[in-house]
């Protein structure tokens, strides 16, 4: 086992890690930027290393400074948490280069993976199923319309190197095909420098959902059941729950045996979790996440298996904790994200948290940096905190959600907790009937209820 | 005639707006026999540190004697304090006052440097970058020792 | 002759209330023999009421229409605010301000008591309790109207 | 089911309540002496009237006003927490008469309950293990010299009405008897009102266990596995546990049959729990206790079941929501009472709390109805609030209650937070290794580490 964990991030999920880290005994080693001397984090870990200025690229992605605060502080291993070097394989390699331990997948897997057009061939090859669509990168409109044609309108297209919605279009015809192609590649080329695309069919009213795997990098993989994030705004989750109320158990075992099989194939090691659309009874691939997610609490709160301690455990080449019998699903959780932004305009509320009071009780875990005192710095995202709830039934979650969030009081900034304590109470909400669209459309329409 | 008044109350907020001004939280003023004395509590109370009873301290690998700490002092911290013209660190890593373990240092106080000068090295990565002087001056304070972990913006030296 | 004081009390106020102007939390003046020293701690914000969004208030039920609160105001809280002479209820219950609904109430504003004279009912368990007059003098406020469920230490009387 | 539940209680058990019955959907009345206006549970409360002054037999205990408080908010139930009324047959009867359900047990088992020697003779009935002594109350001194060479020294002489360690007196031999039967029952006519004693084997090593159980007054019931309270200082509970570093289970289900066997046998209506002394693989009933407890969140952690939640829908009538066969015991919990007292002089230390930051994350729940600003009254008990942290295994529990105290923060009063800080860090804790004395002899020999 490590000695020493340097935490290459900020916020909630350093403190994240920090927790699990001193749960295993392990040293922490907090690095910060000058915008975060004051993070909880910091104050919390054995040792504490500046490693830069506010801007991201100078501190928490400057690779250099983060080598060096392992030398100076003997560390052994990394965490990158999530976002920042994260998934960048480079990362992983230059830390191996330096004896010290990337707490994460192979560097191979997450290269893979970072590439969309890789990553969707190699899911095909594992035997996950994918949504219909060109095989590789479209070279013409001539292709992409023959492409659009034989697996039918409408189609969309994204760019290769894309994310979070950036270079992605949708064509409901042949006669908008070479519009959106043109738009996409040059929103592309202008995001990502790379003006590559491709095709899929695109899906009216799907759900996300994902499946978390944990593999120990030697063929062993086991699964922990499905996360339904539907409700998203701008492609941004909002609000997350497990098990997803639109499966049943046998789509469950058979879409978990799917994924932890193309896993212990691909001698996948860590954690991950594997994307799909989800319409119609039938499950499309979008993508891999090689790393801890954001909403990861809700599995563990539904299998009492704390995910960050496995992948420290897995990364340091101990073995699975569970085997796959072993992983039972118990209950019901949420997960809402409360950002520091206004709960109608999404606009960002940086600034003094004034009073901070997290509810407790049965069932009611809070997993935020924040305190009362603490300056939400206007440089990195606006993530306060998570509250995440677990019930017997999904019923008694909804109703321990809804007690919870009347209890949660943040002052000083604006936070999203308003639009949240209104989805506790939507009929469709509670009916579990949402798709990826739901949440725009309800803020287009109705929004929350305004304080 | 006016009732002779023990203090001048112009006096008092003439001393609050400068405790504003100036971001102090006390002012005591005495002239022959009139003491004035002026405070104002910060408000917001920074998190009581949190305490990490009888959890071992790690010492840090051989290579780095002390662990880094944002409010650690310097060895010349008393003798002069960072200031102004106090060159910061702008990089994490070892800092090594001499070309070699038996070299004499590049630089000592009271010393005179130009602007560029190199006072002193920052190992990381296996790599000495020269920290250079970011004026000329003389070498007031020299905030670390040798073979030093410094983090990003920790005092170095200062130059007057 | 009168007792000289050792300070004038005007001073002081002068003082609190410069305190008050300037946002200090402390002043201290010394002018010979005489030092004064006023100062006033921050009180730590009490929490925010919690939000409890959307949750349908719940009506009391018929007998009682409006459900108690610390900071319900009467119905005369308009006219006279509850002071040092206020009647505050010594139970909780129902208040009544007459013997049954069609007769005239035991008091009205303006009108004289004596120490020990009924002024309302309370009910609670089925059984009613008089309230009577703590002190003589005149009605100046009745904060209950009749029927109002009333808690304990709730303003009842103004007796003047 | 209940439309209004008054609360007749204070502190973190009315915040409790209040929790379960608006995740139930109820609404909730809290009722407060003038010291506790700014409770946190009269701040969430639907309603609230104030019932007194401060002096609890003008408020809490004040039957008249808890009365008075139900007819004019229309509250057709009452929960009375613990303490207070919630071992008060009459309370319950009187609210009866008042056509008020009452949430708890049958009058005539808090009766018999209640009274230490009627309790012993239905407990024996019942086929409860009990410890050998006196079938009733010693007349005098021969009777009691005839008893204890029956029953062997040393044995005990305890208060029939006693309770928190009054009117308790150990005798190790003959020669010692007289004595600690006329100071016995000097100090139960003190503090009772009643100086009938009786006499019982006195146990030398023994560890507190106790079961929790459920019944439906129907002759249904179930038991909820153990809790181990060995761990107490002057009587009072100081650390709580479940399931007891010292039972098996094979121990555990024999005696879990016995008591719920038991509780069918009696008809035992809602949540209550049967107290024993345990040593060398035998129990010995101590008492039974007719109302929710401090520790009950212990057993709410490794089943899953909300217990107050489960009083409230069996006071109204509904059936049990578990059979034996489905309650299943997952992982391990601990409970710290964290109290507003020095943690080694133990002296109390009311007073306003001038930053509250309780600790987050997996597997972490707090209990506590303070908040920053919230000033701790002189008129009641110290509980400040209660830490509860579960884990997948003893270990893991520890390990993660280690670091949810080092990140618990509570300023401007005294706590006994360092007193846990160090226990969760000593080897006869880790090894689960500890009776009924071991806390008192740990705090004479060595104590909490200094802050």
């Amino acid at each position: 086992m490590f000695d020493k964990i340097l935490i290459a991030n900020r916020g909630e999920i350093a403190l994240r890690v920090l927790r699990a880290a001193k749960e295993l005994g392990i040293a922490t080693v907090a690095v910060h930027s000058t915008a975060d001397s004051d993070a909880m984090h910091v104050r919390l870990a054995d040792e504490s290393v500046c490693i830069g200025p506010p801007a991201a690229r100078d501190s928490y992605l400057n690779v250099p400074a983060l080598i060096a605060a392992c030398e100076i502080t003997g560390a052994d291993a990394v965490h990158p948490g999530y976002g920042f070097l994260s998934e960048n394989a480079r990362f992983a390699e230059v830390l191996g280069h330096h004896g010290i331990t990337f707490i994460g997948p192979k560097a191979e897997h997450i290269r893979i993976m970072g590439d969309k057009i890789e990553a969707k061939r190699t899911a095909r090859r594992l035997g996950i199923p994918c949504v219909p669509g060109s095989e590789g990168g479209i070279q013409d409109d001539d292709e992409a319309q023959r492409v659009a044609a034989e697996i039918g309108f409408p189609v969309l297209v994204k760019a290769a190197a894309g994310g979070g919605g950036r270079g992605m279009k949708v064509a409901r015809g042949p006669g908008d095909l070479a519009d959106a192609l043109a738009t996409a590649r040059a929103e592309a080329l202008a995001a990502f420098g790379d003006g590559a695309v491709y095709l899929e069919k695109y899906l009216e009213k799907p759900r996300h959902i994902e499946i978390q795997v944990l593999g120990d990098g030697r063929g062993n993989a086991v699964h922990l059941g499905e996360r339904d994030c539907s409700l998203q705004r701008r492609h941004q989750k909002v609000w997350e729950e497990g098990p997803s109320p639109a499966l049943n158990e046998t789509e469950r075992a058979a879409i978990g045996e799917t994924v932890s099989k193309a896993m212990q194939e691909l001698g996948y090691l860590g954690a991950g979790t594997v994307e799909f659309l989800y319409e119609d009874g039938r499950f499309y691939f979008i993508e891999m996440n090689t790393r801890i997610q954001v909403e990861h609490p809700v599995t563990e709160m539904i299998t009492g298996i704390d995910i960050v301690n496995e992948q420290i455990r897995l990364a340091a080449g101990l073995p699975l904790s569970v085997t796959q019998d072993e992983v039972a699903l118990s209950g019901h959780a949420v997960e809402c994200r409360i950002n520091a932004e206004h709960p109608t305009t999404f606009k960002p509320s940086p600034g003094l948290i004034t009073y901070f009071h997290p509810p407790g009780g049965l069932g009611v875990r809070v997993d935020s940096a924040a305190y009362q005192g603490y300056r939400i710095p206007p440089n990195y995202d606006s993530l306060v905190g998570k509250l995440i709830v677990h019930g017997r039934t999904r019923t008694e979650c909804l109703m321990r959600l809804r007690r919870a969030l009347d209890e949660f009081v943040v002052d000083g900034i604006e936070t999203t907790l308003p639009l949240f304590r209104t989805l506790v109470r939507n009929a469709d909400i509670h009916d579990g009937r949402y798709d990826i669209h739901w949440l725009e459309s309800f803020l287009a329409n109705e929004g929350p209820v305004p304080t | 005639m006016a009732k002779p008044h023990p203090f001048d109350p112009e006096l008092v907020r003439e001393l609050a707006g400068l405790l504003a001004d100036t971001d102090l939280t006390e002012i005591e003023v005495e002239k022959g026999d009139l003491r004035i004395r002026v405070a104002r509590t910060v408000t917001v109370a920074p998190p009581a540190p949190v305490p990490t009873l009888a959890v071992a301290p790690v010492p840090a690998a051989s290579e780095a004697p002390r662990g880094p700490g944002p409010a650690k002092p310097g060895a010349a911290a008393d003798v002069a304090a960072p200031g102004p013209n106090t060159l910061t660190s702008p990089m994490v890593g070892t800092a090594y006052l001499r070309p070699n373990p038996t070299a004499k240092p590049f630089v000592e106080i009271g010393q005179d440097v130009k602007a560029g000068e190199k006072l002193l090295l920052i190992e990381a990565m296996k790599t000495f970058n020269d920290i250079v002087a970011h004026r000329s001056g003389t070498v007031r304070a020299i905030f670390v020792e040798d073979g030093q972990p410094v983090e990003y913006g920790e005092p170095l030296v200062d130059i007057d």
